[in-house]
């Protein structure tokens, strides 16, 4: 009988090991490289990383993430605060670069820049590179494209109701958008003349910004939030009359709106202006697009003439502390960050380049006039708050613009019970 | 083998506190004997078969197979119930639902690691022995109350074990097929010789099985015999009226002494005792004493002048063979044969009783 | 076997029953006495980990977003475990009655059950898509509302939703308990009311009513535990709503944790830890389970 | 007697009423997957039957469907077998040893499994992050199988606790040990309810959500629920066509299941929460 016993715990044993080893493991000397969901955005991928493992033999996996930005960041987090091995290398959203640094769970890069096929730092965006991608001194991260938040127009509709060109003020966008939608109304009752990212999520606090200007935005100096001022105000109370008093953008705008959506709304023909990032550009100019030829870009507007503000974005490459295969990590960053992958990258994907050298590249400038205008932009492009706990304080503000966009709190409240709750959150991580 | 119980005693401690079942029990049972535990419900007689098969480990007390002790908690002595080699049939069969009749019975077998053609030959001499072999195919749950009770049977003697236990094994049949399988068991049980310890409620199989009888009562036994022993000289009302076809007639009366005579006064009437009943009367030392008489033993004629005691019938039950007559005698009614002659309700009866089956104890 | 005294005997029974303590302790006790140490301390992945006692729970108190979550989770449970009770019954009320179908009835009664919430949740979700969802298709087909409703954009709608995908889920569940129930009243008792000619509705409220009071009171705390720690369906078909107005506890924790901060996320579980302990030792003593075990 | 009648009338409606309940969403999931476009619904758009979005997530490697069905049918399986295997000398002891404390450690068993997961989770991917298992089977299997464990229990129990005492004292005298006669007579006979118990396992665990999410971050441990509900299409917006064949297929099983399996589940889920 004892015999039985023991044999029965040791079967148990085993197949518990077997349990464990059965998982598949994955190959030592592999980088994976984690990257977002867009639409042409994982194809380019596996052409850059197949050109990567013919030149230097470096095995590459793609790991695809969902396009949604918080569900992209706890795709992150979670295996970086298990120490996890994979991904190697992973594209991170500006907004939680901060976090992500002073959690120590980025691998240095500053010893490899300018050396063997590295860029140095000065090929990039420097005020970037010194405010965004560094933390301690040590540079922890390198631009792989650069975003701003953008104005698409129709220029056929425009020429057709006789508007002179983009609006350079909300005022005028305002006035362009009645009467446009008046007009388009009676062909097309799903039209809706301006469409911008506004479901709960981190892209509703970019359009924010933008709406709110350079004078607008929260602050966080020595322990003290400031966010509800009369400029974030008036934004707020303007988001929410787009909607609701004015009804220039789709009722949905603050439940499914989000980058794809609003692409496919305007390029569908549904919308008259479209905030979005550059990366729509070139879909917008696809073989079978509805709106290929019509569409025009320009700065965003802003309260008075040329006060735009584009909300910094992009995604920055870095390489994880804990993976297993540093040097061809590094090796794979650099190529990331090489002349010719950047130029690959705005030329397939209209994606603009963290490098400032690409933007005078001939063969770009062909395909897409504006791209001086855009560098211009992101010289200067203002990036938000940067704080370890900043999604903290971003998921306080989204939730409180999303209910001041849908009407359960009047914007006054919710700016100041944001206001509150950041401040907690502030008070508890200093 | 030789079975012996000596000053055994076993008690259950639950939640709700310890609860003795058996307390000091000593009988031993001879090689071949049937030996039958009767007993109301809950006297204890299941515990005692389960102490001896080994399903129970004694609180107290010693447990001897052929003199070598199998239960001890003093001598720190315990034998499995499966080392003991006892066989046991259960009152609800207990047969393995998942197997069929002929993995049933070749069960102990396989267990005990015998070899494959043997165990086949075993399996089918027993059940040829019980009149079942072509029911060796079928699942317990297509046989009848008979045939599943022969296959617990099956299974027990397969084994030939050196001690039979049974635990009310025919409570479930119907009366006939319980009066059949009554007397086949005795003849297999005597054809076998395997010592067998029975349990059972019923008085009936009790006198007609066993060999010897051990009656009980919360936990004790009041009264070990044979059949005849406890039929004739019941040492106690308990088992005076536990024993018998009908229930004794016990009935509260007064002693009376005249001139050497001695004499009991039921209800109205007086009875004269002879010399030998008188004289174990007297030694009771009381004046109030019961008398005990069994119905079949007295004869209810129509009123005489004959001697015998007077009642008025209050019933009358037609028994098939016999007629038993109720009587009132004055406050105390007693139950009799009918003799000759009808009688009817309301009806004076007189009751002749013979004197030397009389019984008397202390009230 | 009976009582056993024997130190082997007892050591064997209680080796039958050490795997399952083992596993038990690793991987519930623990982490459950581990999240409450935790939740004493400040625990950021970009801090070094600080003891503050009960200050996670003095934030929660002034987080208006720990109170909204809080207000959702109650109001979902009084929301839809009263519906599923209703629903319930009455399904187990139809398949109770014997009728050549009923076996396929009980099959596709179950089969809601069976499907992972994750997937009802996706389900729910196009269900009340704002563009081509099935629920704006009847809605306005039936008339009752002129235009497509934006289901998930507003917190009612959103609720509505959520309330719906767990009823579809569980209703079906309570009916299998009621199913027991039923089964289990004797038959004669329904005769003796036929006897006494007793309508249909006299036998439901003198007899089947009374005497499912137990399963009705089992199967309320059973539910109420469960809803009170819904997470799956809120994560995949609101996300928490519009403006966190359909957070449940569950997914409030659970955005701390992955937000990176520990400390915090452990503070909101054993809140709901507390509130759910407490219901189920109601729940283990109101159903009375030892009765016929000891 | 038209009062009867009215009453059937009744229970027939309902009957009709509560399929559609039960099922409608099933339908529409299934006509949505098998639909060229999701807003069939839509006027003039009609119904065109294509198996491309089945094809689709099936095929395109980056989805790692394929994986997450495998992983999901690995997981829960062990996890099913584990905690019926672990539950049910437990059970036996419970019911037939009388060991003190028995209905104590049923109690506690009970109330365990009302609690919430998320008090459990972050401490368990601590744990699983510190041995390292994060992304192995092991992270979904413990903790599945300890949260099983508590209802397996519970229902070995009640199934044991029918099986006749007698059946297993016979096999006693019979010349079984305890262990031999659980082995051999008391599992074979309650087969029908530790199957049950496991079915009923298989399914918890398959449906489980957020160990999954927070215990494992890529597609080689995770199970198809945290599959599903991150699910992207390659197109950023929500591709319906896509989500409801992934839907669809992940169905399957645990529908064969209850249809092949319902008396079964019923017996099972009854056992497991309520005393007749």
């Amino acid at each position: 009988m004892r015999s039985r016993a023991f044999s029965l715990a040791l079967c148990a044993v085993s197949a518990f090991l077997a349990c464990v080893a059965a998982t598949p493991p994955s190959r030592a000397g592999t980088v994976t490289f984690a990257v977002g969901g867009a639409p042409a955005e994982f194809a380019y991928w596996e052409r850059v990383v197949r050109k990567f493992e013919g030149k230097t033999g470096i095995r590459v996996e793609l790991l695809r993430q969902p396009t949604d930005t918080g569900l992209r960041r706890q795709g992150l987090t979670v295996p970086l605060q298990a120490r996890i091995s994979s991904p190697d290398v992973f594209l991170m959203d500006v907004a939680w670069l901060a976090q992500f640094a002073a959690s120590g769970w980025l691998e240095p890069l500053s010893p490899h820049l300018g050396k063997e096929g590295c860029a140095g730092k000065e090929a990039f965006f420097l005020r970037m590179i010194d405010t965004v991608d560094t933390y301690e001194g040590g540079v922890v991260a390198l631009p792989v494209y650069v975003d701003g938040g953008l104005l698409y127009y129709r220029k056929d509709l425009l020429g057709k109701y006789g508007l002179p060109g983009p609006p350079r003020t909300w005022d005028e966008l305002l006035r362009y958008s009645e009467t446009v939608q008046r007009g388009e109304r009676r062909s097309r009752p799903g039209f809706y003349a301006f469409a911008w990212q506004g479901a709960q999520y981190e892209g509703l606090v970019c359009d924010f910004l933008e709406f709110a200007g350079p004078t607008g935005g929260f602050r966080v100096e020595n322990g003290e939030v400031t966010v509800d001022t009369p400029q974030n105000r008036k934004a707020l109370r303007f988001m929410r009359d787009l909607i609701g008093k004015y009804g220039v953008s789709p009722p949905n705008t603050y439940t499914e709106m989000r980058e794809e959506e609003v692409r496919s709304f305007f390029q569908e023909g549904y919308a008259l202006f479209e905030r979005n990032w550059p990366y729509a550009w070139p879909l917008h100019e696809g073989r079978d697009s509805p709106v290929r030829g019509k569409t025009g870009i320009a700065a965003l507007p802003g309260w008075s003439q040329g006060e735009g503000a584009a909300c910094l974005g992009g995604w920055h490459a870095g390489i994880s502390r804990f993976s297993d295969a540093k040097p061809e990590s590094v090796k794979f960053l650099c190529y990331l960050t090489s002349y010719e992958t950047q130029r690959d990258l705005a030329l397939h994907l209209g994606w603009n380049p963290g490098r400032r050298d690409v933007y005078a590249a001939p063969e770009l400038l062909a395909k897409n006039p504006h791209l001086p205008a855009l560098r211009a932009v992101f010289e200067n492009a203002r990036p938000r708050p940067l704080l370890p706990y900043y999604s903290r304080l971003s998921e306080i503000l989204q939730r409180h613009l999303s209910a001041a966009l849908a009407g359960t709190s009047t914007p006054e409240e919710a700016l100041s019970a944001a206001g509150r709750e950041m401040q907690a959150v502030v008070t508890r991580y200093r | 083998m030789k079975l012996s119980f000596r000053d055994v005693s076993k008690t259950f401690r639950s939640l709700r506190g310890a609860v003795p079942a058996v307390r000091g029990v000593d009988f031993s049972v001879e090689d071949g004997e049937l030996f039958v535990l009767l007993g109301p419900s809950g006297c204890g007689k299941s515990t005692i078969l389960n102490l001896a098969a080994g399903l129970e480990r004694p609180t107290s007390g010693e447990i001897r197979f052929d003199g070598e002790i199998v239960a001890s908690l003093e001598g720190r002595v315990f034998v499995p119930p499966g080392e003991r080699n006892v066989a046991m049939v259960f009152q609800g069969y207990a047969l393995y639902p998942h197997l069929n009749v002929r993995e049933n019975i070749a069960f102990p077998l396989r267990v005990a690691g015998e070899a494959r053609e043997e165990i086949d030959r075993s399996v089918v001499r027993t059940a040829s022995m019980l009149g079942i072999e072509d029911l060796l195919r079928s699942r317990p749950s297509e046989l009848s109350g008979g045939q599943r009770q022969r296959v617990a049977i099956a299974r027990a003697l397969v084994r030939k074990p050196r001690l039979f236990l049974l635990d009310e094994p025919l409570s479930n049949l119907d009366a006939a097929l319980r009066t059949a399988t009554r007397a086949e068991l005795r003849r297999l049980q005597r054809s076998l010789e395997v010592t067998t310890l029975y349990v059972t409620h019923d008085q009936t199989e009790a006198m007609t099985l066993g060999d010897r009888i051990a009656l009980l009562r919360d936990g004790r036994i009041l009264q070990t015999g044979t059949p005849r022993d406890l039929y004739e000289k019941p040492q106690t009302p308990f088992a005076a009226s536990f024993i018998g076809p009908y229930t004794m007639n016990l009935l509260k009366t007064d002693l009376e002494e005249e001139g050497g005579v001695c004499s009991i006064r039921i209800g109205t009437e007086r009875l004269p005792l002879p010399p030998d009943r008188a004289s174990g009367a007297r030694l009771l030392g009381s004046r109030k004493i019961l008398f005990g008489i069994r119905p079949e033993h007295a004869r209810a004629h129509p009123d005489s002048p004959d001697p015998g005691l007077r009642g008025i019938v209050t019933a009358v039950e037609h028994l098939g063979r016999e007629t038993l007559v109720t009587a009132d005698l004055g406050g105390a009614s007693l139950r009799a044969i009918a003799g000759e002659g009808t009688l009817k309700e309301g009806d004076v009866a007189r009751i002749a009783i013979p004197v030397d089956s009389i019984h008397v104890f202390p009230d | 076997m009976g009582e056993d005294r024997s130190f082997r005997d007892l050591l064997r029974g209680y080796s039958f029953i050490a795997p399952l303590v083992a596993i038990l302790l690793a991987f519930v006790f623990v982490p459950v006495v581990g999240t409450c140490i935790d939740s004493l301390y400040r625990e950021v992945t970009f801090l070094p980990r600080a003891f503050i006692g009960l200050g996670n729970y003095q934030s929660l108190a002034s987080d208006p977003g720990f109170r909204q979550s809080l207000r959702f989770t109650v109001l979902f449970v009084l929301a839809s475990v009263p519906l599923e009770l209703v629903l319930g019954l009455s399904f187990a009320l139809l398949l109770h009655r014997p009728s050549p179908a009923r076996g396929a009835l009980r099959a596709c009664v179950l089969i809601p059950w069976a499907v992972p919430a994750a997937v009802s949740g996706k389900v729910f979700e196009l269900i009340c898509n704002f563009q081509y969802g099935l629920a704006n298709y009847l809605v306005q087909r039936i008339g009752l509302t002129d235009g497509p409703v934006n289901w998930l954009g507003s917190t009612g709608g959103a609720f509505f939703a959520l309330v719906a995908g767990d009823v579809w889920k569980t209703a079906p569940f309570v009916a299998i308990l009621f199913l027991a129930g039923l089964s289990a009243i004797p038959e004669d008792l329904y005769r003796q009311a036929a006897v006494d000619r007793a309508g249909p509705v006299q036998r439901f409220a003198r007899i089947t009513l009374p005497l499912l009071r137990p399963v009705f009171v089992v199967a309320l705390l059973f539910r109420t535990i469960d809803a009170l720690r819904v997470f799956d369906l809120v994560f995949v078909l609101t996300r928490g709503g519009p403006g966190g107005s359909t957070t449940s506890l569950s997914l409030y924790g659970y955005d701390a944790f992955t937000g990176g901060d520990f400390g915090y996320g452990s503070a909101v579980s054993v809140v709901l830890f507390l509130i759910a302990f407490t219901l189920s030792v109601a729940y283990v003593r109101i159903g009375r389970f030892g009765r016929e075990l000891s | 007697m038209n009062g009867e009648r009215r009453i059937g009338m009744l229970h027939l409606a309902g009957a009709v009423a509560m399929t559609i309940f039960c099922l409608g969403p099933i339908v529409y999931m299934a006509l949505t997957a098998m639909s060229h476009r999701p807003d069939f619904l839509a006027p003039g758009a009609g119904f065109a039957f294509t198996a491309a979005h089945f094809l689709e997530v099936l095929r395109t490697e980056s989805l790692h469907f394929p994986e997450y069905f495998r992983n999901s049918l690995v997981v829960s399986g062990f996890s099913a077998a584990f905690s019926v295997s672990v539950a049910a000398p437990a059970a036996y002891a419970v019911t037939r040893l009388a060991i003190p404390g028995r209905v104590a450690v049923l109690f506690a068993v009970l109330a365990v499994s009302m609690f919430p997961q998320v008090s459990l989770v972050s401490y368990l991917f601590k744990l699983m992050s510190a041995m390292g298992w994060i992304n192995t089977y092991a992270a979904l299997v413990l903790p599945y199988t300890a949260w099983i464990l508590p209802l397996s229990l519970w229902i070995l129990t009640s199934y044991f606790s029918r099986v006749p005492r007698d059946i297993d004292r016979a096999a006693l005298v019979d010349g079984c040990g305890p262990l031999e006669a659980l082995w051999k007579v008391i599992v074979p006979v309650a087969a029908p309810g530790i199957f049950s118990t496991a079915l009923l396992a298989f399914i918890f665990a398959f449906n489980e959500l957020l160990f999954a999410l927070m215990l494992t971050t890529d597609h080689r441990a995770r199970t198809i629920p945290a599959g599903i509900a991150l699910f992207e299409g390659l197109h950023g917006e929500t591709p319906w066509g896509a989500v409801m064949a992934a839907a669809t297929l992940t169905v399957v099983p645990v529908v064969a299941l209850t249809l092949v399996f319902q008396r079964r589940i019923i017996q099972g889920l009854t056992r497991g929460a309520v005393k007749e």
